[in-house]
């Protein structure tokens, strides 16, 4: 026995049951309420297409709301709590909706709650206080989720009679099988109908699967059909709220296949008549599981509602298990059912039902014209079968209609998809035409959905199947229509006077059952899917614990603050640093490419706007990269290692964006130029040594004189063959050194003695911004914010005169050199300090003209100042303006000057 | 539960050998100097001194000393060092094809994906390179930033294959 | 047309319901209008309703090839806002922000115009000072935007990740509190209802398959209905506009993406306003039913099959749990697809074409249903008067190749990049 | 997700690989400064067949062009592109 707990109180379980078994078991009827009337609801299906029995199960992180009671196994220590009830299940004030109902028809919301916005947002308080089912957990979910891929040659959905065997016969003949199963033991419609082939076959046959190298998953639905034969599956490694062995919950299989076989079976109609929705009314073929598979016999006294034959097979079950079927209504008319053995009522159709706490009691009946009453605790309805289409559709299927059994069956299909067993040929039915009160019969049951709903749809000209299905919220709860869709397009099709096929169609859409977002998730849930990228030196730094700020999915150092220093404190102090004595720091992200070949400079020519071919071997030179449209998107540095060799560096931000640019051009714009552009972001980490004693730190590590500014030597440090840059970011004489990143831990260390030698600092990303904003350096995502030209960066001067490069085009566009366009500028602070990212403004209260890109201090002198866009800013030097941030209810008052306000001559970098 | 264990390798000088022009008679004078084919996409060869894998069309990645090289190429191609921006990572164990199925969208269960076979594909939104080396191991090329979340990720996978 | 309200429901409660008139007629289509607007989503049954309510027209019709808010309109996820960073771009989506106010009682059709509030989460000190510069820009032009703490985040939304270890750790946001949902089903009724009550022909299943050109001037459509002549033609057609313009031998600067989105089974309340990132491409809010919508970026590749790919849904899926953990046991009941028209630089195109006669309103990449009013009432003064409206002058066709663009992510003309 | 024919490696998930652009989108290096406008800021962008630049970015890093209809995703060609290649 299995003691699980239901609404606080304590049960028993036998193994295998499900919840919904479970609870029959115990005789508990009444287990939820309806979403919009609150109207009891009591447990009416076997399987997945439960509207009713809708519960919370599990605690903390692992409670899932909503959880189908047929679809979950009991397990020891089960907690199941009902929902969408207060105080509780018996008495439940959302019930006084229901009371109102004739003033809540279909779509009634759209009609009042006039007013202000706000007015509607008080009505819309309560009404969402009352929507919805279960609660949302409010704690993260210990568990975690897989995703993995698998290839098939066949896919086989349904482990029944026709999936079994199909399953067995493509294993048998050497074919790759992934058979799927939503149940936790094989044979699905033979567990309710064992005779036809006994248990023993089933083992037998998946065990020659098994032994073929078939896989076969349980618990494992087939949720969604994509391109290209691609099935999602979701398997289910525990129960809901249940404790994984292994910590993985469930597990998202990608699976390609070959060929897809569906056999998915199909799903028993309920019937249309007056309050139909009492728990004690259940689906025929699901009183035969509880019956057959679980010992249960959930009523005392039993009516059978038909318009087929295989209700007398549920029938037979409730007689071998010793139960009183008072009545058969069979809505055929003679002498169907005559020789069953039981009391068989012809040409009878259900009217209506009358309840006790809740509960089924009577039943009234038109047999034959008259109205007849039987006193009953339980209803099984067969109305007839819907194939299971979801995934034939999913995959882009077409669909034909079967009049025997008023139903839709697979045709084409635009995939490799097949529909074998009750899927494919639904049993024959009687066509019923609903003759109670269309009131309170009910179609949908979650979202107490009426015939009159649908009739008042089409009285307002909702007439689309999607208009009426969007009206009434009609198939839009948690099953989507698996039990609804069919009688309301019977409805539709009577009210537009044609066919049922001839009524349109929803689409259907993945997934077949919800899907538990965790799982859609998967270990992406931890980090967004976005993994940290970490620098070669990482732990060298992170031994300093600096601050460090995200860059991309890069992290680097912003600081090293020490002895409780702010960020700002620091990172003034590192800039200082570097201003009169020199400081060190990490360029490892920046994107590097190695071009060679003889027509490396003409490939450069093209990506670069600037000249390229000019340079002497072991010279380098600033440069800028243009979109097609003429827009800067980039800049960085270019040098001439040998001949034929040379090193090209850009913005970290724009990393891959470039190395997917330089791709573009080199495979299909020029596929027959002699060149090679490797990225080798990574595997050169670097390192830049600013300041007037770098060129000291540097003669001591090389041994020679450092190369002079904007010019490239090889070295050796510590023995470390490296590459150095004479280039500068910061304002000061600098150099960068590229080491191979395995080995750039050693030159690290020699570096940073000598820097430490002369007490220089490490400086981070903070500093490094104070430095350029004073040089006037842009910086690629700022200044460079994909909407400026050369021109209004006053970069133009530098374009290079033979044009050829991507982006010459696109200057030729006129508005680019019209008036009024905005352009780089400086700003220094008259009063107040400047906020970054606020707006330049002639006067209070007028429209912006600018606003500010990044804004620092003089490091040495102090003072604030920013660099900014300004409409036809390189005009207006001199003038005064406000740098407003009412956001932050900030201002400054600012002098636009030209953009660099240290050593603009560049003096600092000469020797 | 099927065992993989997952250990990285040291760093090993890593280069890219690319042909830009004359591609037949760089392979001619490829096999003369070096004794074996450049091979086909998908494939490697070479011995462990020097393996060249293909995974590009004009590209090979060469493990083990490349400088002899750059002299069969001459002005058809070039060679560039970028093993410093790669983790090079062993899964040994028969669990290694089921490993890589986890986070992948690549059949590494499919029995033609055996030794002297090479794959680029997408793991966990890592670009990743395979190398099959024997029945039960396989070598992965990995991004160096994204080396230790690759990582962390196949550990964790391994406990519930 | 009768009457909504309370009232009106309770006459219903007792007569059973069987004094409503149909929300629109069903007519065949005539031989001529004076203005043919095609589409029949939100935004082009609100341009016919501005046409006939606010420039007084009568002979309008609006040809829908499928059934009315059956495109983008009924795909969207309803988020309504003005916060944009470029002037034109919060002008226009302002405009039409003052007018969801109203739309209710404009159209006495409860559109459930919801003003919660749109936030942008902040994860760094960069981003902080990004939604600043947004915030200010909006400010300055007199649009309400206001910064958060992280204590005020996480008050207005308590189940967020505010751990100071996060991937995407909370620093702060920038909300416009004006923003917020609307029912998007409702809008599209809600406009068709007001244009028909005052003239206005809505033909359903009715797709324009030609133009009749008369030299270069378009006189007119051909149908699957037939011919049906027209003084002006407006395409209205969003996620199709490259096709039906192709039909006049127009190419435009749009390629058609599909945008995923989807929503779980409805709970009890858990989503305070509507969750956005300025880090992560991911937005959540929670409709009236209880269930919690969803959506990322577009999968960026052309594609017209109203069909996404599972992956790029299930990076959404993983941004929004890295910012809500406790959506994880929820489940996800349906998933769907819009067609956006993705312009290349991300600003809607609403105005004048080469061809005489025929206007363009499209380009609205994934934030089309948030314009829907402003879109309506400005392209019906440029159907009406030929001209631009002031707040659709900047959107004009030609400004691509004119060097006139308005970036707002900066990413360029690659549409795949935005 | 598709299932996209790499000229080079065989089929693989469309995962691997990264649409870029279109064929009618590509501005030749020579080309005029109105014609290069004109192509890269007009689409025919049919509802229907086009080619279209995909890369196998995280495959074998070639471009490609791949005939492609835009609603049913059936993919009838697929083009190598860039330098010569050996087999």
């Amino acid at each position: 026995m299995i003691n699980f707990s239901f609404d606080g109180k304590a049960y028993t379980a036998q193994t295998g049951d499900t919840l919904a078994a479970a609870l029959l078991r115990n005789g508990i009827g009444l287990v939820g309420r309806s979403f919009k009337y609150h109207r009891p609801r009591g447990i009416m299906t076997a399987g997945v297409e439960e509207p009713n029995a809708l519960v919370t199960v599990g605690e903390g992180g692992r409670a899932e709301p909503n959880t189908r009671a047929t679809d979950v196994f009991v397990y020891e220590g089960l907690v199941a709590r009902s929902q969408n009830r207060w105080p509780n299940l018996n008495f439940d004030l959302g019930a006084l909706f229901s009371l109102a109902s004739p003033m809540l028809p279909a779509g009634f919301y759209y009609k009042t709650f006039f007013g202000s916005a706000k007015r509607w947002m008080l009505y819309e308080y309560f009404i969402r206080k009352a929507a919805g089912l279960g609660n949302a957990p409010t704690q993260a979910d210990p568990d975690r989720f897989s995703h993995r891929a698998a290839f098939c040659d066949v896919l086989v959905v349904g482990a029944g009679p026709a999936g079994l065997q199909a399953a067995l016969d493509a294993a048998e003949a050497g074919k790759r099988v992934i058979m799927v199963e939503q149940d936790n033991i094989l044979g699905a419609s033979l567990i309710r109908d064992p005779q036809e082939l006994d248990a023993a076959w089933i083992e037998t046959t998946a065990a020659r699967i098994r032994a073929a190298g078939g896989r076969i998953l349980t618990r494992t639905t087939a949720s969604g059909y994509w391109e290209n034969d691609l099935v999602t599956l979701t398997q289910r490694l525990s129960e809901p709220g249940q404790t994984p062995t292994h910590g993985v919950a469930q597990r998202l299989w990608h699976v390609r296949a070959g060929q897809v076989i569906l056999a998915s079976g199909s799903i028993e109609r309920p019937m249309a008549f007056a309050h139909n929705d009492r728990p004690g009314v259940m689906l025929s073929q699901a009183l035969r599981s509880y019956v057959r598979r679980f010992g249960v016999i959930p009523g005392k006294r039993l009516v059978i509602a038909t318009n087929n034959d295989d209700a007398y097979k549920t029938a037979q079950a409730l007689k071998d298990a010793g139960a009183q079927i008072v009545a058969i209504l069979d809505a055929r008319p003679a002498p169907a059912g005559a020789n069953s053995g039981h009391r068989v009522y012809n040409d009878a159709v259900p009217l209506s039902t009358k309840g006790a706490r809740h509960c089924l009691k009577s039943l009234s009946a038109l047999v034959d014209g008259k109205t007849m009453e039987w006193d009953a605790d339980l209803l099984a309805v067969s109305g007839g079968f819907t194939p299971v289409v979801h995934l034939h559709m999913q995959a882009g299927g077409t669909l034909d209609w079967n009049e025997d059994a008023q139903a839709f069956v697979p045709a084409s299909s635009r995939q490799n998809v097949t529909t074998i067993g009750g899927a494919a040929e639904p049993q024959p039915i009687f066509k019923m035409v609903p003759v109670s009160k269309p009131k309170k019969s009910f179609i949908d049951f979650q979202n107490d959905v009426t015939l009159a709903d649908v009739d008042l749809a089409w009285a307002e000209g909702y007439r689309s199947v999607e208009h009426l299905k969007r009206y009434t919220t009609l198939g839009m709860a948690t099953d989507q229509g698996k039990l609804s869709n069919m009688a309301a397009l019977g409805r539709l099709a009577e009210k537009q006077g044609v066919a049922i096929p001839e009524a349109g169609l929803t689409t259907f859409r993945p997934p077949y059952t919800p899907v538990t977002m965790g799982l859609i998730a998967g270990a992406g849930a931890k980090d967004a899917g976005a993994h940290v990228r970490r620098l070669a030196l990482y732990d060298l730094h992170a031994a300093k614990n600096p601050i460090w700020q995200p860059l991309g999915y890069w992290f680097r150092p912003r600081s090293y603050p020490n002895g409780g220093e702010t960020l700002a404190q620091a990172a003034l102090r590192e800039a200082k640093a570097v201003r009169n004595n020199v400081g060190m720091t990490d360029v490892s992200t920046l994107a590097k490419f190695e071009v060679s070949g003889p027509d490396a400079a003409a490939f450069l020519e093209i990506i670069c706007a600037t000249t390229v071919s000019k340079l002497a071997v072991g010279r380098g030179r600033y440069t800028f990269m243009l979109r097609e449209d003429g827009i800067v998107f980039d800049d960085g540095t270019v040098w001439r290692l040998d001949e034929n060799r040379y090193l090209l560096t850009s913005s970290t931000g724009g990393a891959d964006r470039m190395a997917t640019h330089i791709s573009y051009v080199r495979q299909y714009l020029c596929p027959h130029l002699r060149v090679s552009a490797v990225n080798v972001q990574e595997h050169y980490a670097g390192l830049a040594v600013a300041g007037p004693q770098a060129k000291a730190v540097l003669a001591a590590l090389i041994g020679e004189d450092p190369p002079r500014h904007m010019s490239t030597v090889p070295a050796v440090i510590s023995g470390v063959p490296v590459i150095i840059l004479a280039a500068s970011y910061s304002g000061e004489r600098a150099f960068e050194i590229y080491i191979t990143a395995s080995d750039a831990a050693t030159v690290w260390a020699a570096c940073e003695t000598q820097v430490n030698a002369l007490n220089g600092a490490l400086y981070g990303l903070e500093a490094m911004e104070f430095l350029r904003i004073e040089k006037g350096h842009l910086v690629v995502g700022g200044e460079v914010d994909g909407r400026m030209t050369p021109h209004d960066l006053a970069l133009d001067k530098m374009l290079n005169k033979a044009g050829g490069y991507i982006g010459a085009s696109g200057l030729s566009r006129p508005a680019l050199s019209e008036p009024g366009r905005r352009q780089l500028v400086g700003l220094e602070a008259i009063a107040g300090d400047i906020p970054e990212g606020s707006m330049l403004i002639p006067s209070e209260g007028a429209s912006p003209q600018g606003h500010v890109s990044a804004a620092a201090f003089r490091i040495i002198e102090g003072g604030s100042v920013a660099l900014g866009q300004l409409v036809d800013g390189f005009s207006r030097h001199g003038e005064i303006l406000i740098a407003s941030s009412p956001t932050r209810g900030q201002k400054a008052r600012v002098r636009v000057a030209a953009a660099h306000f240290y050593d603009s001559a560049g003096e600092r970098y000469r020797d | 539960m099927t065992k993989v264990t997952i250990t990285t390798l040291p760093a090993a000088p890593l280069h890219v050998f690319e042909i830009w022009g004359n591609a037949a008679s760089v392979a001619k004078r490829f096999k003369a100097a070096m004794g074996f084919a450049l091979p086909a996409t998908g494939r490697s060869g070479g011995s462990d001194a020097l393996r060249l894998i293909r995974f590009e069309p004009t590209v090979w990645l060469v493990e083990g000393d490349a400088s002899a090289l750059s002299a069969i190429l001459a002005d058809d191609g070039a060679v560039t060092a970028i093993g410093g921006g790669i983790v090079r990572i062993r899964l040994s164990g028969p669990g290694w094809w089921t490993l890589l199925m986890e986070g992948g969208v690549f059949d590494a269960e499919d029995p033609a994906f055996s030794v002297g076979c090479s794959a680029a594909t997408i793991i966990d939104h890592v670009n990743v390179r395979l190398h099959v080396i024997s029945d039960d191991a396989c070598d992965a090329y990995v991004p160096l930033s994204f080396s230790q979340g690759l990582l962390h990720f196949w550990k964790e996978a391994a406990l519930s294959l | 047309m009768n009457r909504y309200s309370a009232f009106s429901l309770l006459r219903g409660a007792l007569t059973g319901h069987r004094h409503w008139q149909p929300a629109w007629r069903d007519p065949e289509p005539k031989s001529h209008y004076d203005i043919i607007i095609i589409g029949g989503g939100g935004h082009g049954l609100a341009t016919a309703y501005y046409l006939a309510k606010v420039h007084g027209l009568k002979n309008i019709a609006v040809l829908e090839k499928g059934w009315i808010g059956g495109g983008n309109t009924g795909r969207n996820t309803t988020i309504v806002r003005s916060n944009y960073r470029l002037e034109p771009l919060h002008n226009l989506f302002e405009f039409g922000l003052k007018l969801w106010h109203g739309l209710s009682n404009e159209l006495n059709y409860n559109v459930m115009f919801s003003p919660r509030g749109a936030m942008f989460l902040g994860h760094s000190d960069a981003d902080m000072i990004k939604l600043a510069e947004r915030g200010d820009a909006m400010r300055c032009d007199g649009i309400d935007a206001d910064l958060l703490t992280r204590d005020q985040v996480a008050k207005l939304e308590p189940l967020l990740d505010m751990s100071r270890d996060a991937r995407f750790p909370i620093q702060g946001g920038l909300i416009q509190r004006r923003g917020g949902t609307a029912r998007h089903d409702a809008v599209a009724w809600g406009y068709a209802r007001g244009a028909d009550s005052l003239g206005v022909d809505i033909i359903q299943k009715c797709e324009v398959t030609g133009f009749v050109r008369d030299g270069d001037a378009v006189v007119g459509v051909e149908t699957t209905r037939g011919r049906i002549g027209a003084g002006r033609v407006g395409i209205c057609v969003a996620g199709h506009s490259g096709h039906v313009a192709g039909l006049a031998g127009l190419k435009l600067p749009v390629e058609s993406q599909t945008l995923q989105a989807m929503v779980t089974e409805g709970v009890k309340p858990m989503i305070n306003s509507v969750i956005m990132s300025q880090s992560l491409h991911c937005y959540i809010s929670q409709s009236d039913k209880g269930g919690v919508v969803f959506g990322g970026d577009p999968d960026n590749w052309p594609s017209y099959a109203q069909r996404g790919h599972p992956m790029v849904m299930e990076g959404a899926v993983a941004q929004g749990l890295a910012l809500v953990p406790a959506l994880s046991r929820l489940r996800m009941v349906r998933t769907w697809s819009g067609v956006t028209d993705m312009s290349f630089d991300g600003a809607p195109i609403i105005g004048e074409t080469p061809v005489r006669n025929l206007f363009l309103n499209g380009g609205w990449c994934y934030g089309g249903f948030k314009a829907t009013p402003a879109s309506g009432y400005t392209y019906a003064h440029t159907l009406a008067t030929g001209k631009p409206h002031d707040l659709n002058a900047p959107f004009s066709l030609d400004r691509f190749e004119r060097g006139a663009t308005i970036d707002e992510t900066g990413s360029g003309p690659m549409p795949n990049s935005r | 997700m598709m299932r996209i024919p790499c000229p080079h490696c065989g089929p693989r998930a469309q995962s691997e690989f990264i649409y870029e652009r279109t064929v009618d989108s590509v501005v030749p290096l020579d080309a005029p400064s109105q014609e290069a406008m004109t192509k890269l800021f007009t689409r025919t962008n049919p509802r229907g067949v086009d080619d279209e630049i995909w890369r196998h970015t995280y495959g074998c890093r070639a471009w490609m062009i791949l005939t492609r209809h835009r609603v049913t995703n059936e993919i009838s060609g697929c083009r190598a592109i860039g330098p010569e290649a050996l087999p």
